[in-house]
């Protein structure tokens, strides 16, 4: 049977691995993975590279994709979704309340607030607009400790360098050191979608297949049991 | 025939050479420091390029820059042994020798690498790396290299000056046999007058870029200006001679040239040989008749030809002696006692035994310091 | 004990092999511009030795990004490759080893260049009266007695290839078995709840294998500078 | 035409101060090293040997991890010396400049090593004849000497600092105006969809200031090396 | 005094020397190449460590394996002229020159800068650099650089070797200064008769790290064994004598001493002036009586001594000429012809103008060779 490889952004990486697993052990075909940041794999598949899934972290790689016809259109979906969380070092009591005009910058304090890079990373731009939802985001964007992947924030936070940070549900679940101690409301920002799509390239039917197997109640289990959740309905 | 005939301005130093020399001997470029030595052989490798000229060795044509001919290098065929030796130190002494050999077709080979290895006595070396040799082993070793590049002629800048005089004396007789058993044409740089008297069939002085003199050694050490023009101190005749007889009781030889007869310590020549003698100026003693109960063994009759001054207190006297010049070099006073003047019969006395026994060695033409 | 899990030393090899191609590979054309550099002078010179220690200057993911733009399926070069050679780089352990050798190559270029400015014009000149016309005089003079310069310079710049992370992961991804090198299972290992341990584990076989790398070279370049008679 | 935003600006003069500061500063350090490691032999001169390398061959954000978990304020060395001086690294451009500093480290000090063995053990010998001690020696005899040597080595050390990207990133995290180095505008700028142009503009620039760097070096190289007589 | 006695072993090759020599002037220590001579320097300077003996100079203390002492060479002051020199070569001649003297304590700096300028002539290169000194100049610059540093004592390893005639003759005036002119005792190393002759007050002869003859210049060089001993073929004598009067209207100088007078080229030394002459053996003859008619100026009644062969076929005769010794190498053949034997008196002859010009220079001691 014909491998499949799929290119997945690197947060994806424990529960991908697992329902490849799984997969494997089902159909017998082996799944490859790579992961890295959403933006290297989509500019990879740009320019040729031979993979036949992308699970993107973030809409606008996607989008970059499908507008230069890198992907089936017709299999894209939106997977999954995931929930934005304020971590603290494990053992703080830091409690804040995100809502507008919540205690979050008091919080703060002098501390920095580790998180992606709102520029380009997509947990930093979720952040953003749920900050600036707030009306907050002139007060704490100076004070941002911006990171160029999600774990390098888990590690500022983990390491009691900075006193928050902002990242994903599942994120959160890497680091021991963190702790969960508030999580965004859903309304605060646009909806958290990790987008997937079949390479206009591919004509692997057991990408496919593995595909389907994703979106079936059995994967989606796999995927919240690693702290996803399901994908919001796209207007 | 070596024909070489160069300009070249360097900096503020200009180079204007002109000489020719014969096919077979060795050529000797002789100088003070800085007098442009070196900037001749290098033209001559094609290491520097003249600005104008030409240089010929036999029919080939290395540079004309009338006819704008500039042989590379490594067309050229000529060998140089460098100063400073440069063996390769990464190969043995083996394939440091076969490096130019390996260079030329089969078919021209006319110098095979055991001849060479006898003749420089290199035999225990082939195995070894240049690091741990001598320098007089390296500088043999040099030679045989450039030997084996089978060159239309040899050049050799100072190959002794980096060499104490033990090992000086270790390679001047290969470079002898060189001279003697090979038909290369050699052009020797050299500012050491001991190694040119020995080794040079002509010499070329050389000062300021210029060609002052040139011509037979003999012709050119026995000039009386030659201090003025060389600043050489050390003045001094150049005598060939034939082995006359051998005495073996005492060790001694007799030697003739057409001005009278010579003993010197025995000289490992057959007789009939040829040997060529250096006999400093300042060793010769003019007397007015042939003393006796002397310990002096050599006395030569002859006239004098020209007195000069060489010094506050001191004189050179030219002496005809047969077809031959010596030259004594004696106190003012003396010239005055025994009233010297041209044309003045007097008797040259030459001591026979004045020299080292390393400088003996074999070869037609024999150099002995006297 | 196994020290390593079958994927790490999957790893392991492949970052060996990767890195050993990526010298052995741009080996001769280091060599030559060390060469060049070190014994020519030419209008231009600054910008070639620019260019040269390009890699250092850029961050690797940007070189990373070059090589996709321009070494890709899609790219002038990849396009040409693929369709004339059916050579494919990205995705290929080929790839990592030609993403690692462009980030190390200046470290190379330097070291040898070093060695060959330090060797005697003179023996240059010296084989040309032996009749030895540029290629001949480079491979019988020059190249053995760069010899020890090449090899350290060699060693650190597959050391240097050992760890490097950001041009690999951007230009031939993460592929476990074919282009997951050493460092990007550390990098893997730091995303998954208990990696920290896995990833110390991988960093100091990482630097381990460096330090013997090390020592074999220095050891070596002594026997080899005794060999060619200069130690 | 404004080649460079406000903001760009700000990255390329940061960068330059923290490539600056760190090349001065670990300087002393990397002439002690290169001073024992090519004039002394020691036990554990190979481990020492590999430690100074470790730094090139650990993919550099391990290299920025490891800062962080040191020299962060809860770390050993960060929280004394926040404790005991009130010096705070993480977040700091000072950071910056130690993470730079210490992936640099290795290449300045291959290179001044290099001009520390290349001076002739002889004129040390006569300095002590002459009544000079050890680190009167180093000022007077070595220092001088390897200045040519020293000089190259820092500038390519301060051109792969211009460079350098993850291990800045890790330790000292990317604030504009503080810690944000052009590399990390470069980076940012590559992870945006429409972000090439502007990496590339980045990009170039780095390289000209690579450029500039490594042409005065050879310039001033050259005079350094007339002034000490070896020119 | 000096007074070294060390052992050491170098690998194959064991030093075992033990030497005294005074406060002042120079003791060469004389053998082949590889017989020794850097290595003990190198442990005077403490450059490199004996395994046990001592070294003292005056009151001070080295070395001394007994009483557990090594100085560290910092702390010797000890000038060392090392054969190549060691110039710094970023520092001007006038940084090179002072390195020494800043890092004494001004109270005991008794040599100062510019005497020491005077002295070796370097006035004109100060502001220079190393690199584009002449081979004389440099070793000059060295010999001042050791000096300033207030030396007790001043070591020089063949200090001339690299040097070519011309170099040589323009640096051995300036280390006769120095000898004369200082009160510091210099331990000299040499392979160079000609240089231990002229500038020794004691020599030292080693041969396979061990000393074989040591003392007075002219009693060692006088022993008729001395070319089994040392290799010295250039057997010969040296003379110390006083000027007696100038001949100006002829340029020579009278020397007197025990044994007669000799007639030379005027001296540069007043009348009284001390003077040290180097009797070459090949240029001392033998008559029975004193011969007339003659350019030899000399002629040294005295009395055969001794008759040893010393080449194949030539005998070295040593001759006592008042209290002072000659040695003439002469044929056999002479020695049979003339009936040479101990006991036998003779006329030593001794031509008075052979050597050259610029070997006169001023000095207590001088040295001129005949
Ligand atoms: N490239 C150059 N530019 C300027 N001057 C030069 C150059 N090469 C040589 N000279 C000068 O030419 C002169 C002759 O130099 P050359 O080396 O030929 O002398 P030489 O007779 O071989 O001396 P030596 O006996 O010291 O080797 C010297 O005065 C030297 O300074
Ligand atoms: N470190 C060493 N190990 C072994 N042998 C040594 C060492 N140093 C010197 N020797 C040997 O000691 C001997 C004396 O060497 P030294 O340099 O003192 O001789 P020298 O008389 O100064 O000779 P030259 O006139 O050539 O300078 C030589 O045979 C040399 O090979
Ligand atoms: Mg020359
Ligand atoms: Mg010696």
């Amino acid at each position: 049977a014909q491998d499949v490889l799929v290119l997945a952004a690197a947060s994806t990486k424990n529960a991908v691995e697992k329902l490849a697993g799984q997969f494997k052990a089902k159909t017998g075909v082996a799944i490859t993975s790579s992961f890295a940041a959403s933006s290297a794999l989509a500019k990879q598949i740009e320019n040729g590279a031979p993979a036949d899934l992308f699970i993107s972290a973030d809409l606008d790689w996607m989008d970059y994709l499908q507008k230069r016809n890198l992907i089936k259109v017709d299999s894209r979906v939106s997977l999954l979704g995931n929930e934005l969380v304020v971590i603290a070092p494990k053992g703080s009591t830091l409690k804040p309340d995100l809502k507008p005009g919540g205690d979050l910058p008091a919080l703060l304090g002098d501390g920095r607030l580790a998180t992606g890079d709102p520029s380009n990373v997509p947990v930093g731009k979720y952040a953003q607009a749920a900050l600036e939802s707030f009306g907050q985001w002139a007060q704490i964007e100076p004070k941002l400790a911006r990171t160029d992947n999600v774990r390098a924030a888990l590690a500022l936070v983990s390491r009691g360098e900075a006193p928050l940070g902002i990242v994903y549900r599942t994120d959160a679940a890497v680091d021991p050191g963190v702790a969960v101690v508030g999580v965004f409301p859903p309304g605060s920002h646009p909806a958290i979608v990790f987008p997937v799509a079949l390479t206009a390239t591919t004509t692997n039917a057991n990408a496919v297949k593995f595909l389907d197997f994703l979106k079936s109640p059995e994967g989606l289990a796999v995927f919240q049991e690693f702290g996803f959740v399901p994908a919001p309905k796209l207007p | 025939m070596l024909d070489v005939s160069i300009r070249r301005k360097l900096g503020g130093f200009a180079l204007d050479i002109a000489f020719q020399a014969e096919e077979r001997g060795v050529t000797a470029l002789f100088g003070r420091s800085g007098s442009g030595k070196t900037s001749v052989i290098n033209a001559i490798a094609g290491l520097s390029r003249p600005d104008e000229g030409h240089i010929r060795v036999g029919d080939a044509v290395f540079f004309d820059s009338a006819r704008r001919i500039d042989v590379a290098v490594e067309k050229r065929r000529v060998g140089y042994v460098f100063q400073e030796s440069r063996l390769f130190p990464h190969m043995t002494v083996r394939s440091n020798l076969e490096y130019g050999l390996r260079r030329v077709a089969a078919a021209e080979r006319r110098i095979a690498l055991g001849p060479v290895v006898e003749l420089l006595g290199l035999g225990g070396l082939l195995d070894r790396r240049p690091r741990g040799l001598s320098g007089g082993e390296t500088q043999r070793v040099a030679l045989g290299r450039a030997l084996l590049a089978q060159p239309r002629l040899l050049l050799m800048d100072e190959p002794m000056a980096a060499l104490d005089a033990a090992r000086k004396a270790e390679i001047l007789p290969y470079i002898e046999r060189l001279r003697d058993e090979m038909n290369i044409p050699i052009v020797l740089v050299s500012h050491a007058v001991d190694e040119v008297v020995r080794l040079a069939t002509t010499m070329v002085l050389i000062a300021d870029g210029r060609v002052v003199a040139a011509g037979p050694v003999g012709a050119v050490m026995g000039r009386l200006d030659l201090s003025a023009l060389s600043g050489i101190q050390d003045a001094g005749a150049v005598l060939d001679l034939t082995v006359e007889r051998h005495i073996d009781a005492d060790g001694l030889s007799a030697l003739a040239f057409d001005g009278g007869r010579l003993t010197v310590p025995r000289v490992a020549r057959p007789v009939g040989g040829a040997v060529r003698l250096h006999i400093h100026a300042r060793d010769v003693i003019v007397a007015l008749s042939p003393p006796s109960g002397i310990s002096v063994r050599n006395a030569l009759p002859g006239r004098v030809v020209a007195v000069a001054e060489s010094g506050p207190s001191s004189a050179d006297v030219q002496i005809a002696v047969g077809g031959s010049f010596l030259i004594a070099r004696i106190t003012r006073a003396a010239v005055r006692d025994l009233d010297l003047a041209p044309g003045r019969e007097v008797v040259a006395l030459v001591k026979g035994v004045a020299f080292e026994p390393d400088l003996i060695a074999p070869g037609p033409r024999r150099v002995v310091d006297v | 004990m196994d020290l390593l899990s079958p994927m790490e030393m999957t790893a392991l090899l492949l970052s060996l092999r990767v890195a050993g191609w990526a010298i052995v590979g741009s080996l001769p054309l280091a060599v030559l511009a060390a060469w060049v550099l070190g014994r020519y002078s030419f209008p231009g010179k600054t910008l070639v030795d620019g260019l040269v220690h390009l890699p250092l200057v850029l961050p690797p993911v940007v070189v990373g990004y070059i090589l996709l733009i321009t070494m890709g399926t899609k790219g002038v070069i990849g396009g040409w490759l693929l369709q004339t050679f059916g050579i494919k780089l990205i995705f290929t352990p080929e790839g990592a080893s030609l993403a690692v050798a462009v980030t190390s190559f200046p470290l190379m270029v330097r070291a040898i260049r070093l060695s060959v400015e330090a060797i005697d014009g003179g023996l240059e000149a010296a084989a040309r009266t032996l009749g030895a016309g540029p290629v001949d005089r480079f491979f019988t003079i020059l190249l053995p007695l760069m010899a020890p310069g090449l090899l350290s310079g060699a060693i650190v710049a597959f050391a240097a290839a050992m760890g490097e992370f950001g041009a690999v992961i951007t230009f031939v991804s993460n592929i476990p078995g074919r282009t997951q090198t050493l460092p990007l299972a550390i990098y893997a290992a730091t995303q998954q709840p208990d990696g920290d341990a896995v990833a110390a584990r991988l960093a100091v076989i990482s630097f381990s294998v460096a330090l013997v790398a090390l020592m074999a070279s220095e050891f070596l370049a002594r026997r080899l500078r005794r060999l060619i008679g200069q130690g």
